[in-house]
């Protein structure tokens, strides 16, 4: 269900990150095996937000600092899921994957498989994601497409505030482990340069936004623009700046990566002929190739341009600004690209 | 101890080696003459525990059915001490639809709910998932206890480290066993550890080690029992090193060119035998007793195959089914 | 420099474990810094014959049986690397990299450019990958677009003998980081079931192939078959049983997916206007849709059929043989998938 | 002890804590009035030393230019005590052509060949490779050591055990320091360890394990010195914690609200003021020696920001150079 069948329409405004505690918070209260584990969960309130006043309301029992130990805790976090509880666990940034994703693709991910159906691990697992901020090439990958790639999770990327707490509520009421990357870019952290879309209503009750369904945030004719996560933002300030000049580009917000709603995309380039994937992931052998699949795979004849993609390169995340600017995803590289797109 | 239960040890650890034996003999059966491990009613990999009968029958003797436990790659002694159901078990090992997984999880990959029984291929990484076992079970509030089985190779893995620390600072109700058969493949235990015990190691944590040597079946229950009552007791987690044997290869097919002269002497320290003897020498067990505990464990695990054998092969068609729940 | 500049051609004829275990075994030769280490690597020879004879030839100070730590003897390969030795780790199964992949990606992978340049991490990680022996979800995984996805490794995939060892001696003298998968499907060991171009000819003397240049392995005009690793042979399987119909299917075996040689596979699309990728790894976010991306941007007007892919789905390895065999790219999809492309 | 050195001592901790204020004010001055991690001259996360001064100095004061340390996050009075470039250094915190990474690493990612420096952000990850470097000098026959720094929060962390399992096993050059600060971040040592002191761990390895309370720079050379001297002469790694404190945030920008009282306790423990009155007391110090420390400090510090302001940043046509050597 999404909140128009639910939720009266709200005008108070939160930051994403707000919005997202909130969805956890209002779970915690409707479920007792909902709990938090993470580092600096607590007192802290997540290194990006995620559990901020989380301590206050439910206390250390339930909000959970961990060691330094995520192989030890993500399996902590599947081993109270297979028991019934349903643990929402961060792993503080997402570039740290690469001591614990053992756990994650290998076991959270493969049990309900090889049991045949019998086990089931309702976990939650977020973790920030992206870069622009200098924190170079261990702390602002996105690496969506490396969870993607392994089957048996899902995997939403929310790009706003309304759709952080929809998709998180949807993801702790999952059956199935959810990965949850939130773009510190979209938290609307005070403490980082942020777009204002990072900060917009939220309603107060619960309710979910689907996993797996596309959202149009921006309808378009002349050329489809598909993406993600903090990119979406920077599409729709782009696709509204051309408006103003006749170009009408449709965006569409993926909100998660598994399940992928090809449907949307098929049905939006089948109207524009021309696909442009906007991904902060890294370039190759990732999401923007997939989606170009998926519309060859149909038919090779709907695109009247080619496929064009605005990604990081296949290049390790730089420190210096100069460079990591240059690598991001931008406002002017996506235009440049619309622009081109439209005249090919 | 009294002589039922010891007797109820001997007929159990007869029951593990005899399907251990009957699985050895037909994974074999159909792969010749040229040896294909991928060939027959039971391909793949193939790890099985003869030999260390006596760990799995000493630990399940205190562990309900509500307990859990969460073993490694070498699986089928923990399961079928723990009370995990032999015909499923035997038709997932099988790849039939009728078992524990549907024929999607195989050997290494027995999952049942009734027992709380799971276990996973990769080494040392059941050990954190054990301790999520006992986290779930202290926050319910009950005395169940989860316990993680692992071998002396794979205590030298970072999630080792990570789940005893955890496991201490939490004060969770885990039992850590490792299961020391001297061997992790072709490695010994000497070229990958360090110290000769790692009953020490549980003193980097705070919590009990304990090294159990002998393999024998009733110093090895009463050790679990002390560490399953400290765990039911809320005193916290214990690690148990038991000093085991690796009777065959580390997997079927395995031709052991490099233990030499050290296959002879673990194959004259098998447990049941000895055990046999001890117990016919207080007069517990004679000749019909020992042929009663062997047939009727031939009963049991030849039911148990030939209701695998009855199960159809999963339908092709299914093969995107249970990726998501 | 290829073989044919260097070595004369020769008749002798090696399993690819054979072959590639003498590549190694040259290098150890030449080059005192070379050295081995991993699990069951000196007395076992490796699990799947890779290290076979080296510790007779080499002995245990440069044949290293490990524990098993993944997470700290690859790490100790990257610090050897920045040394100045030149290790060969490895990795027994691709699909524990999820215990290690901290050191591969962020530090293997990345120490050069986070150096900028100063620092060379000259180190050959090899491991197996590939099912189609029942080994299940945790034994048979491919992946390598997980490692292609993350920039700064180089990602070799042999498919026989031959490239085996020209691979792996190309491999120990580069002075980048190089993954180096070989499926067990390929290795020509004698307890598994193989296909016979698993043993080939191999010349004696040291030689090179070089690294990033894909192969047509069997010429043809009507559809490109794009292919790595173990599913090359039974591409060749059927194109030359589709000779015989008057179907010319042209293979290309990729034999790195780092470098990807995207320049051969346009050239031979321009020519045959049909794409197939054949790919044993998961289906989406990974090689098939990087090609697909790779033909579009460049022109879709290329493709005169829908772009086709026979790969392993998106679904964990069954353990089943009935659900497995379903699932791998055998040699009935290939041929399937081709008649289906040359017919539309 | 002699005088000399212990000046020495103190002038390189005036040094490392000169840099340290100075890469503070500067990081902050162009970032408000809206506090923004990513903006101005130097932008992302910054780790800082403060109160760790004696750790390092103590270290270094037994390392040779071809020795190695491989360090946390939080890495520059290791990098500077060790003899990196502080020119090089700070240019690559600015994120410029001249600096040690040519802009491309940041504060996190410091390499120096010359100096055998290297680190990483990921936690505990650099102990693995300390490890190959020592087994590097070791094949080479060298008397080289590696050296690990690593956090208290950083030793649950799995790689921490692989790393000192494989250490001592293979009997290499190797020292492991842990920096006890008191917190990971957020998280107080207690609610991440549930023992006391790491020196046990040493145990667990069969290497020894000792803790040295006081955070006082001779006692950590003392100490250093004679793992150092064991390692060079072939006996085996060791471990070392290393009581010290964190006078600042985890990173700058850390408001440190949960830390409440402590906070001003740590304070008083400054090691600098203390080890400064010490060499008053005994007349090797006075204020003009202290001035004279400070301002020589100063004016290296400014140099070297007076090198990185003036170095270009990197051409963004650049981007895609050093992904393959
Ligand atoms: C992370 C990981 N590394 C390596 C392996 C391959 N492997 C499977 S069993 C085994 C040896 C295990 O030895 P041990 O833990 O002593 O158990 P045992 O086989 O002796 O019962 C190895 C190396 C694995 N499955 N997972
Ligand atoms: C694998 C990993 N997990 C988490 C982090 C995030 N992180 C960075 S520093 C830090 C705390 C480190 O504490 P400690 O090891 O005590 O070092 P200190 O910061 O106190 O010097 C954490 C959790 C990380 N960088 N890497
Ligand atoms: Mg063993
Ligand atoms: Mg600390």
């Amino acid at each position: 269900m999404t909140v128009t069948e639910t939720v009266a329409p709200s005008t108070r405004r939160l930051s994403t990150a707000k919005a997202l505690s909130e969805g956890i918070a209002q779970e915690m209260e409707r479920d007792d095996s909902v709990f938090v584990m993470g580092e600096d969960v607590g007192a802290y309130g997540g290194i990006f937000g995620s559990t901020g006043g989380l301590i206050d309301q439910f206390g250390p029992s339930r909000i959970i600092d961990t060691p330094i130990s995520e192989t030890g805790f993500i399996g902590a976090g599947i081993g109270a899921a297979t028991e019934g509880l349903r643990p929402v666990v961060e792993l503080m940034f997402v570039d740290f994957f690469g001591v614990c994703f053992d756990q994650i693709y290998n076991h959270m991910a493969k049990i309900h498989f090889e049991s045949g159906g019998n086990v089931k691990v309702p976990m939650v697992l977020m973790m920030a994601v992206g870069g622009g901020y200098n924190d170079a090439a261990q702390h602002s990958q996105c690496l969506w497409a490396s969870f993607a790639h392994m089957p048996g999770m899902k995997v939403v990327v929310p790009s706003n505030p309304y759709d952080a707490k929809g998709l998180m509520i949807s993801a702790i009421r999952d059956d199935s482990p959810v990965v949850y990357m939130f773009h510190k870019g979209v938290m609307g952290l005070p403490w980082m340069a942020k777009n204002p879309r990072s900060i917009g209503p939220v309603p107060e009750d619960a309710y979910t936004v689907p996993i797996g369904k596309a959202n149009v945030v921006h309808p378009g004719s002349d050329v489809t623009v598909v993406s993600l996560s903090m990119s979406v933002q920077h599409c729709q300030d782009v696709a509204e700046k051309l408006d103003g000049e006749g170009i009408s580009a449709e965006v569409i917000d993926l909100r998660s990566v598994i399940p992928l709603d090809r449907e949307a995309v098929l049905e939006s380039v089948a109207k524009t002929g021309r696909l442009l994937v906007v991904d902060e992931d890294y370039k190759s052998f990732g999401l923007s190739g997939e989606l170009a699949a998926t519309i060859v795979e149909h038919d090779p004849t709907m695109l009247k341009a080619p496929f064009a993609r605005v990604t990081y390169p296949d290049v390790p995340v730089p420190y210096a600004r100069s460079l990591e600017q240059a690598a991001l995803p931008t406002r002017e590289r996506i235009e440049a690209a619309i622009r081109s797109l439209v005249r090919a | 101890m009294d002589g039922a239960q010891r007797l109820g040890f001997y007929r159990q650890m007869v029951r593990i080696r005899t399907y251990e034996e009957t699985i050895r003999g037909n994974y074999h059966a159909d792969k010749t003459p040229a040896w294909d491990i991928g060939a027959g009613l039971i391909p793949g990999e193939m790890h099985l525990a003869a030999g260390q009968e006596p760990v799995a029958v000493g630990l399940c003797a205190h562990l309900r059915d509500d307990d859990a436990i969460t073993g490694p790659h070498r699986p089928h002694h923990l399961a079928l001490a723990k009370g995990v159901d032999m015909h499923r078990m035997t038709a997932e090992i099988y790849g039939r639809v009728d078992g524990l997984g549907r024929g999607r999880g195989g050997h290494m990959h027995l999952f049942d709910p009734a027992q709380h029984f799971s276990c996973s291929g990769i080494i040392a990484e059941g050990m954190p998932v054990a301790v999520g076992q006992a986290l779930a079970f202290s926050r319910k509030g009950t005395d169940n206890v989860a316990v993680a089985v692992a071998g002396e190779g794979a205590a030298n893995q970072g999630a080792f480290h990570e789940a005893l620390n955890l496991a201490s600072l939490w004060k969770l109700p885990v039992i850590f066993i490792i299961e020391d058969n001297d061997w992790a493949i072709s490695v010994p235990r000497d070229s990958s550890t360090p110290i000769k015990s790692n009953a020490p190691r549980g003193a980097a944590y705070g919590i009990p080690g304990e090294r159990i040597e002998g393999n024998d079946v009733e110093t090895i229950s009463d050790a679990c029992g002390r560490a399953v009552a400290r765990a039911r007791a809320g005193e916290g987690p214990t690690l148990l090193e038991i000093h085991t044997v690796r009777l065959w290869g580390h997997f079927e097919g395995d031709a052991q060119a490099y233990r030499g002269a050290e296959l002879a002497v673990a194959e004259s320290h098998d447990p049941i035998p000895i055990y046999e003897a001890k117990l016919r020498a207080e007069g517990l067990l004679d000749d019909a007793g020992v042929a009663a505990a062997k047939a009727e464990a031939q009963a049991e695990v030849d039911a148990a195959i030939a209701f695998a054998l009855a199960s159809p092969v999963p339908d092709p068609s299914t093969l995107s089914d249970y990726v998501f729940a």
